[in-house]
């Protein structure tokens, strides 16, 4: 059953240093105050997974806090490159930054493999180019009914997940709507998961029969976080901060102006300070 | 008219490419402008999609990144990310593949890995997210990308995504039988693989472009087909829905989106 | 795009002697009036694929049309036996059945495969037991990264799937709503589709962002049948009719009260005549 | 109170052995009655989940199918097929999965397939259905049947699923780390394999049943626990409950159901 419990108490039971810790979201409901605590407990040595690395994993990226990413496309979407990121694997600042580089076909099915407890996944990809000569971890299986080789990834299951979500009901049951991303599978696929969510209601009020929703049992701590998606967006709440993913670019091209920022924005901080960004649409 | 930018002809010739037949897996930037711009004037049935998951969406303005909320608000459905990779693309589903890239070559492979070894890079480009499978698994690929010797290279340091391989071939031999790129379109000219090279070559000028400029703007030797011809112009009515568009998104959240990388 | 046709001529233009017919739908939304249709129009020597073979399947059986099923549980669900798919198979009455035999893990799986363009599934199943003795289609793979041998089934891929759900709109997408079985993945997973529906609407009113759509592209023909799901149910419409599932199993029994209850409900009748089940939950 | 029936008693003890904290793969038959008991008395935050997709489903009368209408309406979420046996079940998320079967044999495998040779059977049964995957799956699985010589036989003319093999160690040599068939609940008494030989052995007579009566309904030479004991009789409470969830169902939708196979 699902722990309700302050985010602060959630990371600190949860994230160990040395972890491989996926925070997913697929540009919307991106788990940004979870991320900033676990800069704040100061975890070191950390394997970070996600398809889309955006500017949470260039802050912990750029703390030095990461040995290595697991990642498929590495961007401020819309704007440009990761410079924390970039400068990690460029020139070893703070740290060095190994990557394990794969396709955005084979992390969501290496996902959806770790929810199905299955070692591996069989996708038809990586033809013809190079990232298989980069990453041993990229193999293949032959069809036994059509002798058809195919690429195999090995199945993601991360110590601890952390996502962001809509809601969650006083039993602990979540919500998830809108661009739900690998969420679930993400979630399914790890030992331990933290879920921060906009609000905790009497009735989760899912709207379909079918919705996207977690099981009490299946997910490990809750954190009520008003707004703790931000500068990323909630389906129903609030939207992105545009504006904010453009100003980043500025913030981390430079290491004194990028340690400034954490220093004011989330080691001054707590997740409280969240909630002045969060909203619901009506 | 000759009140446009390079970057709005190469909008709208890539636009004009797309039928309302169409479904098409939609990159951000370049490729987005041009596919919501086909939807707004000629190919109003078009289907898009986006790999966060929305399928059929119809934007009212341009998405800053591949999975704004503008995006699902406005789709048919949205559907969870292995279930876009695993049904939708590697499916067989879309007929059109958008891509972009920081460097292509003549068989229009293209990388957006890195520059330098892989290892040790000089530049760390974003990846390949879903090129990879976007490249082999839709029916044809069109890609759109700026003119430049830095971009169009004789030899790439690391293929991301697969164009014609080294040429004729290529393809079917790694077992793919979708197209790959049909053409490509840059802010200067429009490139088509060779039917028997599968080489790119130039089959037609934008207004007010020479071959020389082009040819200089090219990392490899850049050839012609026979019939070379001039890129028709956008038309005032192409022009004004797509800045109408761009105007809209600026409104909406500041900026010129829709045009970065 | 999806084409809007009477039922008898989806049946006529996409069901074809010989055919590999999946008709699915888990207990919810099966395609009675369609399977009576292809009665009707006397389909012959047809391999039925289904993982739930229920009264629809007894009733194409026990005329003759099918050669050979696929399937993982054949029975009246909660009442007994497919007294005509006994018959066929005990004593090849009217003509003999073959089967091919899976468990529901192994189909369920094999139709996502076929949905996802690949040709075989992977599964943790068949551990222990007699299955794989006697259906030569299921076999193993290897994990390339552990070494474990895994079970494997092959895809699903039928010449033509039929299904039934709740609404089109006038576009051609669909909804389905509730259990959704592996309707989705078989429509996907097929050269050809058959849906029939209870309305068609101006609006397909989902109810959530991620509701379960058949977008009009991935549809072939659709074909307005409301009530059609009798005696399954329709969610949101009206409910099943487990009188009529208890009283098939005398129905069933006898060749001749079979044979004169289809002469009689089926022959003689038409699509239209399912109206009369139709019903929309308040 | 003696008054109730064997099928009732099989149904109590079956509710008994659960729990709130458990997370239970739901058949249809005296499984779903047991199922929904527990719920309704001692287990109110039982997790019931049944193979058409319906997860955390609280019923107010008992399903005739595995995929009534009443499941979807009561249930927290439904997902597909698909999912359901690849995230749910396959994804080590239940703890207890219930079977019955037509035959079960001393190591509690059991037989849904066919009796007679699987190409000319003389009685064609309906498959296995989930089973196969239930029975190695599941953390532990319980299983309710009758007993009868014609059920409990020497030996099975076919495994559907998984019980104990042919003894210790079988399940282990396949890879299976779960603990397989953890009791047999009869109507009338309760078996468990024996934590040595792995046989099924009886540990609880029903109140008013002899061992006699028992050795007689079993088709092997059955064995007895050493500290044999007497199952406790249902409650006035656990009867009450029990037939008011009966009669509900029957006054839905007519006839006793939960109790067909």
């Amino acid at each position: 059953m699902a722990e309700f419990l302050s985010l602060a108490d959630a990371v600190a039971a949860n994230v160990r240093d040395g972890d491989l810790v996926a925070m997913e979201g697929f540009t919307h409901l991106i788990p940004y105050a979870a991320g900033h605590e676990v800069i704040r407990q100061k975890r070191k040595h950390l394997t970070l997974v996600r398809m889309t690395p955006d500017i949470i994993y260039d802050q912990l990226i750029g703390v030095g806090a990461v040995d290595k990413l697991i990642f498929s496309w590495g961007g401020n979407p819309g704007v440009g490159s990761l410079h924390r990121m970039r400068d990690a694997v460029e020139k070893g600042w703070p740290v060095p930054l190994a990557v394990e580089e794969h396709s955005h076909a084979a992390m969501a099915n290496a996902y959806e493999a770790g929810a199905a407890n299955l070692p591996f996944a069989v996708l038809r990809g990586y033809k013809g180019v190079d990232l298989p000569k980069v990453n041993p971890n990229i193999r293949s299986v032959t069809c036994p009914y059509t002798g058809e080789v195919l690429a195999t990834v090995p199945a993601i299951r991360p110590d601890v997940t952390i996502i962001h979500a809509q809601r969650a009901d006083r039993r602990g049951n979540v919500l998830l709507e809108g661009i739900v991303g690998v969420q679930k599978e993400a979630v399914l696929a790890a030992k331990r998961s933290i879920v921060t969510v906009e609000e905790i209601v009497d009735d989760l009020a899912a709207p379909s029969p079918n919705s996207v929703v977690l099981p009490s049992w299946t997910v490990g701590a809750i954190a009520a976080v008003p707004g703790g998606a931000y500068p990323s967006y909630a389906h129903g709440y609030y939207p992105r901060a545009n504006d904010f993913y453009k100003a980043w670019d500025a913030i981390a091209r430079e290491r004194d102006s990028f340690n400034a920022w954490i220093e004011e924005n989330v080691m001054a901080r707590t997740a409280d300070d969240f909630a002045v960004h969060a909203s619901r649409a009506a | 008219m000759s009140d446009y930018t390079p970057t709005e002809i190469m909008t709208v010739v890539a636009a004009r490419a797309l039928s309302s037949k169409d479904v098409c897996f939609v990159g951000i930037g370049a490729p987005s402008a041009a596919c919501n711009l086909a939807r707004l004037t000629h190919a109003p049935g078009i289907t898009l999609i986006y790999e966060s998951g929305t399928i059929d969406t119809k934007p009212e303005v341009l998405p800053l990144s591949i999975g704004d909320g503008e995006l699902c608000e406005t789709a048919l459905t949205t559907v969870s990310v292995p279930e876009m990779f695993r049904y939708w693309l590697q499916g067989g589903r879309i007929t059109v593949g958008f891509l972009g890239g920081a460097q292509i070559d003549r068989f229009a492979n293209l990388n957006t890995t890195v520059v330098g070894p892989y290892d040790h890079p000089k530049v760390r480009l974003p990846g390949g997210g879903g090129a990879p499978e976007i490249a082999t698994n839709c029916g044809e690929i069109f890609i759109t990308m700026a003119l430049s010797p830095r971009a169009f290279v004789e030899k790439l340091p690391f293929i991301t995504s697969l164009g014609h391989g080294t040429g004729p071939g290529s393809r079917a031999a790694l077992g793919v039988t979708t197209k790959g790129p049909t053409r490509v379109i840059t802010d200067m000219c429009v490139m088509e693989p060779d039917p028997e090279s599968r080489e790119l070559t130039v089959v037609s000028l934008h207004p007010g472009v020479t071959a020389d400029q082009v040819k200089e703007a090219c990392g490899w030797p850049l050839k012609f087909a026979a019939d070379l011809k001039e890129t028709p112009a956008p038309t005032a009515e192409e022009i004004k829905v797509l800045r109408e568009l761009q105007e809209r998104t600026r409104l909406k959240h500041g900026g010129k989106q829709g045009e970065a990388a």
